[in-house]
């Protein structure tokens, strides 16, 4: 192989492999911006892969096909997902739960009811596969450039270019608009947005709702994209990797796209490895294990310290200090 | 004041109760909506726990690895960090252990303290890690952990394809003189796979609440977790702290590994996927409010219910998913005892 | 007679305390009113309850002499209330002006602009002579700065009540000045100004009445003009209060500390102290005056070992402190009041007994083999307890459940006990009430009268001049001045402080 | 053939002289099975296994949920606390599917001296490498099965390259490995065979991922034996088949025609390596009926029994492949022909070929 073609083979995959963490740790950002630790985006991950199979298969089983099958799978998994979210929401700031405790219980709750709910509805532990899914395709105009259009803009995921975009949409919300001043503000130090007449736990609650609708999405793409069929073992992880993302990134957008693009890279480059000549000879494990010391020796060597909003983990309570 | 003390007592005792019961009873109308009936479900689920010594013994023993798993948690906890590398640290503290159950042969007093210090010692230098980078170079604990369970998941997979397979696709099995099974628990409980596991695992309990609130270092530790400017002022090593917690932390945690090791099993298998120890772990210690009381607790609640679905799956139909749903529920319940507290706190009034 | 606040009959309680028990107050148009009372004593939680952060349990509210239900912050600044918080409530990683018009943002196509808000912000701090810099983050400025940015935040929103809570205690004595200035101008401009405030020589010399509340209890209101510190203290802690701290000359006796040449960088990697030359002698109370931020915060966390030296030495009774690890300079016989409480001073989830032995846990007799021993523990903590009257209903109690004196005298309590050779005290008054601080300058004299050396940092001229026997002026990382306290007097400590000539250091000395 | 529900003939024991080998009637038959992790439903064994079980109870009157039944395990955990449940409710024969349920079928063997269990995938040894009376050992000649469809590759690609996915290595998975590539070399000894491992049983992403990086290196028929890591194979075979490129699928365990499905009935499944658990799962559970539980025997299933082979969905698959294919079925029975299963054994097999 040659250079060209290992770069040909890595780099789309890397794309390919991050858009789910993009979006999922998109959705972290938001709730854990506006103060909310999530580490339920694995369950949401999980509740947004069952939500966009389980609406693809009854729609095709009602004899529907096409793009507007994926588009409904899609929508509806993101209001699932933030519809799934309010749980968490409801437990760490209505009702003062500890987040982290109350993240935890959305992974449980999140892989029993689905997979409960797989069982009731099809009476196996697993869903069939769909027939409508998303494929790749080239982005017309841009996969003929020369050098660049074979790298990143042919047969490619349209969800990943969908991914980068939010990630630059959601950095332009979160840091120019009123809307992400008063997120943002609500994370850093809910009492002072409170006196200038921000609603603390309304901004909270739709920050949780937001990582919902995200990790959702996120979930979706992976199902749509990668496995074609929703089981208890669909997602195994990457709502974790999503949110080790966006810590690496600082809790910043385009630093959680980089973080997911890098551990993309790592991950490609390490299945991809095995089958470079040069690379064939090192034992498989060093290359499993490559991206996660990469991303380790990334994080002791430049990252370093990445503080998260200051308020982040304590329910909001008028007047206390 | 003190009048009043009984009553908080009784009101903090009462809370997690009231907890386990929404759980319970929300995990029954959802059985009762999707057509199964909640008594005969239950009822086989409190059978599956309690109506033998047999079940009896497989929920002690699925106990034991749950409450070390939650001790690490607790412990870490305790200093402000977050170890979500429980499950990593298991499967090292697993391999260690079962590698010195094989490869030595020496007395048991020797070699079954040998192994579980082994084990001990694994999971102490994975926790190690995240503990060093985050003290010297403030590198979030939460990524650097789940990191090394990957590391930790597909290096104990090459070695022990490596260098200990046999088949059947695991390890030899260890040496009896490293064997926490034993065949007297295993005859009062009819053949349940109960080890000699346990007692380590109470005896953790004490080890932890003993460091924790009767040591100078606990005190230190629990200083650094809840104010390091305070704890450097007053003179503690702040770094070296929290090295040492996340070194203790993932002590436990590696001594979970080798229960499964040199108790239940007697041997490693190449893992196709995380154990889930480690995330049962979080929520045990969370359940448990980081205490060692409350773990236990929350183990023997965690594992009854696990053990108990079994038998609801084969005696009343019901998907043992359930028990997971109503595991998480109970952790909501538990974590929203304010909700609850408040509750009681505005019946109360109304009684006045 | 109409008022443009009347607050009637409020009561606010919280679990298993009044806070406020049927308390009134009245504000009248172009006025500054005082509210005074002892730590503790309710002015906060009376002044959460008008902008709304507390529902009162009784009483009324009336607004321009409509009764009022202001259940959210949002309803008093419509109502033209603002309040500057006791505690800052800035966002530290928002810019100024970011801080300012947060929840209330001026938009172009749906994004904050902030370039108009900038300019707002400009235009309102112009009028009023509060100069900020719009663009700044808040981490980067200066506390006085940062309380302009409170107020700014208060007119921006238009209002015209205005409630400070403690403005006073953060700022330098020139920050002070410039603050009373600014409500001036705020009167001046038809505002109204509620002001709490433990320092009496403010209220005499600004406000025009002042309400006083004890333990939840409204004692009265009376007119400045017609009263006196004396007769203000007396009514806000039900007896007469000393203020001119009683004490014998010292006695100096042998050099404890002697610093020499020491330069110590501040976080941002510049020189905060620059070649400094010190000595304190056993039975003397040093003052180390100056304005904030020339250095004296890391001069004392150098000295403390919680901070690297750069360069020259810190000797205490002859052996060197530069380069130990706080550990080992504690153990060496110093003692230190941090000049933050919360942040250095306590673990506030744990009991006071448990802090009471911060730095001892690990010696006997509250530890054997590494194993503590609680019931010494406790035993030394109720007794600390009772000797510094530390009010707090027991020595299980979390630190987290004191005012902020008695955390503060529990701290003391704790640094004195361990009989340290050199005791440094950093603004241990700071946001206390007079009979509280009554009580810490007695405690620092008696110290030093048991010989020990005392380094007494405030930026409260009072203190140092009351206090101290020496004072040391720190200008820009050195001292550049050391005066007998009672041969100075706030007007030159001023000027020395601002960097004033030398010579008539020299000759003051 | 088993005798029809109402009417099961009663044939005694002929010649077991433990009690509890006795032929039962068809109606107190009782018959149970512990799936692995998978569960009854995972497209591969588990499932396979439940349909013969499932077929053997309905044919012979059994009632689901009795007569003829299942437990899922969540982890490895439970293995043995679902066994023992069957074993406790006095389940004439209990199965355990998969060769990770070894040591928990063993520990219950030695326990329960009269219990009759079955075990898939694997044989069952005590220390002194004997069988257990009371273990049934059922494995498979997966490499004969990979062989078939190795000749099929071999014979249909036009590169000379074919690829093989494993998902944890394993013995298990060499066989499937080193029987798929003596098929391709026996055809076509030139072809080139890239071999990886996902090191995951449920990693479709990574599966995708090897198998993009294969194509793209030139293979166009990957065949796989990685469960679901598997699904990525298919997911990046459709892919590149919308796009018109010629590349293939095998799948295993099932007929996995369904999975490479796109577009209108086409399917980019070339063929599959069917296992027959659920033959073998009924022979077994039948014998044990009628008296003849093979206990202490290692039945080894293969092409004979028609327990492994090719899929019945053969559109895909060309007539000279499908010829060879029947060729090499013959040389393979005849013993002409030894698969091996092993990576020595593949060795000494492509020496013979030279
Ligand atoms: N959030 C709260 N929860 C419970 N009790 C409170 C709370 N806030 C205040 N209190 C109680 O109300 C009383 C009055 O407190 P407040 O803060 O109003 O005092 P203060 O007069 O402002 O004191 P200081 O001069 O120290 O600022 C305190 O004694 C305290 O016990
Ligand atoms: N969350 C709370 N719960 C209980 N009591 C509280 C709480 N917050 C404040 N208090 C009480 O409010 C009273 C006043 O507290 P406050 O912090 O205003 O004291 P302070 O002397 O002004 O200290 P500071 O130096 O911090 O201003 C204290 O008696 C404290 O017990
Ligand atoms: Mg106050
Ligand atoms: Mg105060």
């Amino acid at each position: 192989m040659d250079i060209m073609q290992i770069l040909g083979l890595v780099i789309p995959a890397a794309i390919f492999a991050a858009a789910p963490l993009i979006l999922t740790a998109l959705g972290g950002l938001f709730s854990e911006r506006a103060g909310v630790v999530n580490i339920g985006l694995e369950g949401l991950m999980v509740m947004g892969a069952f939500t966009a199979i389980i609406t693809t298969l009854t729609l095709e089983g009602m004899g529907m096909g096409g793009p507007v099958v994926i588009l409904l799978a899609l929508v509806i998994s993101i209001l699932i997902g933030s519809l799934f979210s309010l749980f968490h929401a409801v437990a760490s700031i209505t009702f003062r739960a500890d987040q982290i405790v109350s993240g935890v219980a959305l992974n449980f709750l999140a892989v029993g009811l689905t997979v409960f709910i797989v069982r009731l509805l099809y009476n196996k532990g697993q869903t069939d596969y769909i027939s409508n899914r998303i494929y790749r395709m080239d982005v017309p105009l841009l996969s003929d450039i020369p050098f660049i259009g074979p790298l990143f803009f042919s047969s490619a995921y349209m969800t990943s270019y969908v991914a980068i975009l939010l990630a630059v949409i959601v950095y332009f919300v979160i840091f120019y608009t009123p809307f992400g001043l008063r997120l943002r503000s609500v994370g850093e130090h809910p009492m002072a947005a409170d006196t200038m007449g921000i609603n603390v736990n309304r901004m909270r609650y739709i920050g949780v709702m937001l990582s919902g609708a995200f990790a959702g999405l996120g979930g979706a793409v992976f199902a749509l994209t990668v496995t074609g069929n929703f089981s208890g073992t669909t997602i195994v992880g990457q709502g974790f990797m999503a949110l080790a993302a966006l810590i690496f990134g600082k809790w910043n957008p385009l630093g959680a796209l980089g973080a997911a693009l890098f551990f993309g890279l790592a991950q490609a480059l390490s299945i991809t490895g095995q089958q470079i000549p040069l690379l064939s000879d090192v034992p498989p494990v060093f290359l499993l294990i490559a991206p996660y010391v990469l991303t380790i020796l990334a994080l002791a060597g430049f990252v370093g310290r990445a503080e998260g909003p200051k308020a982040i983990g304590k329910p909001y309570i008028k007047g206390s200090r | 004041m003190s009048k009043l003390l009984p009553k908080g007592r009784l009101l903090s005792w009462s809370v997690p109760l009231i907890a386990v019961f929404l759980g319970i009873f929300i995990g029954a109308i959802i059985m009762l909506v999707s057509g199964y009936n909640p008594i005969t479900g239950y009822s086989a689920l409190v059978r599956g726990i309690f109506s033998d010594t047999y079940y009896l013994g497989e929920t002690i023993r699925m106990m034991t690895p749950l409450i070390l798993a939650g001790l690490a948690v607790a412990f870490a906890f305790r200093t402000g960090l977050l170890n979500i590398g429980v499950e990593g640290q298991l499967i090292v503290g697993w391999l260690a252990s079962v590698y010195v159950g094989i490869a030595f042969d020496l007395p048991a007093v020797l070699h079954l303290p040998m192994a579980i210090l082994a084990g001990a010692l694994a999971g102490a230098l994975w926790g190690f890690i995240p503990g060093l980078l985050k003290a010297k170079f403030q590198v979030h604990e939460v990524i650097v952990t789940i990191m090394m369970n990957y590391i930790a998941l597909y290096t104990a997979n090459a070695i022990i394809r490596s260098y200990l397979i046999v088949p059947g696709e695991r390890t030899e099995s260890i040496n009896q003189s490293a064997s926490l099974s034993s065949p007297f628990l295993q005859s009062l409980t009819d053949f349940s796979r109960l080890h000699w596991g346990f007692v380590v695992a109470i005896l953790a309990c004490v080890i932890m609440w003993f460091i924790l609130w009767r040591t100078t270092k606990g005190y230190e530790l629990r200083a650094v977790g809840l104010n390091q400017h305070a704890s450097q002022y007053a003179g503690m090593n702040v770094q070296r702290n929290i090295i040492l917690s996340m070194l203790i932390s993932g002590g436990f945690a590696g001594v979970a590994g080798a229960m499964e090791g040199l108790g239940t099993y007697g041997y490693m298998s190449i893992l196709s996927g995380f154990s889930g120890l480690g995330f049962d772990g979080i929520a045990v210690a969370l359940l448990g409010a980081n205490t060692a009381i409350g773990v236990v607790l929350a183990s023997f609640l965690f594992g009854g219910l696990k053990i108990g679905a079994l038998n609801m799956q084969s005696q009343a139909g019901v998907p043992t998913e359930l028990v997971e749903i109503v595991i998480a529920l109970i952790i909501f319940f538990v974590a929203s005892s304010y909700i609850i507290r408040w509750v009681m706190n505005r019946v109360k009034k109304e009684d006045i | 007679m109409s008022y443009v606040i009347e607050m009637n009959n409020i009561r606010k309680e919280f679990p298993g305390i009044v806070a406020n028990d049927n308390i009134t107050l009245q504000l009248k148009k172009g006025e500054i009113h005082a509210l005074l009372g002892e730590n503790g004593a309710g002015k906060s939680t009376l002044m959460n309850v008008l902008f709304g952060l507390y529902q009162p349990e009784r009483g009324e509210i009336r607004v321009h002499g409509e009764k009022v239900e202001i259940t959210d912050p949002n309803i008093a600044n419509r109502l033209g209330i603002g309040m500057v918080h006791q505690h800052f409530m800035l966002v530290d990683k928002f810019t100024v002006t970011e801080n300012i018009v947060m929840g209330n943002e001026p938009t172009k196509f749906g994004v904050v602009n902030i370039k108009k808000a900038a300019k707002e912000v400009k235009a309102i701090s112009e009028r009023y002579g509060l100069s900020v810099d719009p663009h700044a983050k808040i981490e980067d400025i200066s506390v006085g700065m940062q309380q302009r940015v409170e107020i700014l935040k208060t007119l921006y929103r238009g209002a015209d009540i205005l409630i400070f809570d403690e403005p006073t205690a953060v700022l330098t004595p020139q920050e002070i000045q410039e603050l009373i200035g600014i409500m001036k101008t705020l009167v001046a401009e038809g505002k109204s100004i509620i002001l709490i405030t433990h320092k009496l020589k403010e209220i005499m010399a600004v406000c025009d009445r002042c309400t006083v509340i004890r333990r939840g209890k409204g004692i009265g209101t009376v007119e400045v003009s017609e009263t006196d510190q004396d007769k203000l203290a007396a009514m806000m802690v039900g007896r007469e209060v000393n203020f001119k701290v009683d004490k014998t000359p010292a006695v100096p006796k042998e050099t404890v500390l002697s610093v020499t040449d020491l330069t110590v960088k501040d976080s941002r990697g510049v020189d905060a102290v620059k070649s400094l030359n010190l000595e304190i002698k056993a039975g003397e109370i040093v003052g180390l005056a100056g304005v904030d931020g020339n250095g004296q915060s890391e001069f004392i966390e150098a000295i403390a070992g919680l901070r690297k030296a750069d360069k020259g030495s810190i000797k205490l009774n002859n052996k060197e402190l530069v380069g130990l690890r706080p550990r080992k300079v504690t153990e060496s016989g110093i003692g230190h009041i941090p000049e933050d409480r919360h942040k250095h001073g306590l673990v506030l989830d744990f009991a006071i007994g448990e802090n009471i032995v911060l730095q001892t846990y690990y010696q006997k007799p509250y530890s054997k083999n590494t194993v503590l021993n609680y019931p010494e523990i406790y035993k030394k903590a109720k007794e600390l307890i009772e000797d510094f009257d530390v009010r707090t209903p027991s020595e299980y109690t979390p630190a987290r459940a004191l005012s902020g004196g008695n955390q503060q005298k529990a701290i003391i309590a704790r640094e004195v006990d361990r009989s340290p050779d050199f005791l440094i005290a950093a603004q241990p008054t700071r946001g206390l009430d007079v009979g509280a601080i009554e009580s810490i300058h007695k405690r620092l004299i008696s110290e030093r009268d048991k010989g020990r050396g005392v380094l007494l940092m405030s930026l409260e001229l009072d203190e140092v001049l009351n206090v101290s026997d020496r004072i040391a002026v720190m200008y820009e990382g050195q001292i550049v001045a050391i005066v007998d306290a009672d041969k100075t007097n706030e007007k030159e400590l001023g000027l020395l402080m601002a960097g004033g000539k030398k010579e008539k250091a020299g000759e003051a000395q | 053939a088993c005798g029809s529900g109402d009417t099961a003939e009663e044939t005694p024991a002929d010649g077991g002289d433990d009690s509890s080998e006795e032929a039962v009637e068809a109606g107190d038959f009782k018959v149970a099975m512990v799936t692995d992790v998978g569960g009854i439903d995972d497209k591969s064994f588990n499932q396979s296994a439940w349909e013969g079980l499932s077929a053997f109870g309905e044919e012979v009157g059994l009632e689901e949920g009795t007569g003829y039944r299942y437990l899922q395990s969540q982890t490895m955990d439970d293995f043995e606390p679902n066994l023992r449940n069957l074993v406790r409710e006095d389940a004439d024969l209990v199965w355990g599917i998969g060769f990770l349920m070894e040591d928990a079928i063993r520990t219950i063997a030695e326990q329960v001296e009269d219990a009759q269990l079955a075990i898939v995938d694997t044989v069952v040894l005590d220390a002194e490498e004997n069988t257990y009376d009371n273990i049934a050992n059922v494995t498979f000649k997966e490499h004969e099965g990979s062989f078939l469809v190795g000749v099929i590759a071999g014979l249909q690609t036009e590169g000379d390259k074919v690829g093989f996915i494993g998902g944890v290595e394993s013995g298990l998975i060499k066989k499937f490995e080193n029987g798929f590539k003596a098929g391709v070399k026996a055809v076509n000894p030139d072809a080139e065979i890239l071999v990886q491992y996902a090191e995951s049983f449920n990693d479709a992403s990574r599966g995708s991922q090897i198998a993009n990086t294969m194509y793209s290196q030139g293979a166009d028929i990957i065949y796989h034996a990685a469960g679901g890591t598997g699904n990525g194979l298919f997911t990046e075979a459709i892919n590149r088949a919308r796009n018109g490129e010629n590349v293939w699928a095998i799948g295993v365990d099932r007929d996995q025609h369904e999975e490479g499905e796109y577009g209108d009935g086409q399917s980019v499944t070339l063929t599959s390596m069917v296992k027959r658990v659920d033959t073998a799962v009924a022979i077994v559970s039948e014998q044990t009926m009628n008296g003849d539980f093979p206990g202490g025997e290692i039945l080894e299933y293969g092409l004979e029994e028609d327990a492994v082979g090719i899929a019945p969905s053969t559109d895909n698959v060309s007539e000279e492949a499908l010829s060879a294919v029947e060729d090499y079925k013959g040389q393979i029975q005849s013993g002409d022909i030894s698969v091996p299963q092993t990576d020595d054994e593949y060795e000494e097999y492509l020496n013979g070929l030279e």
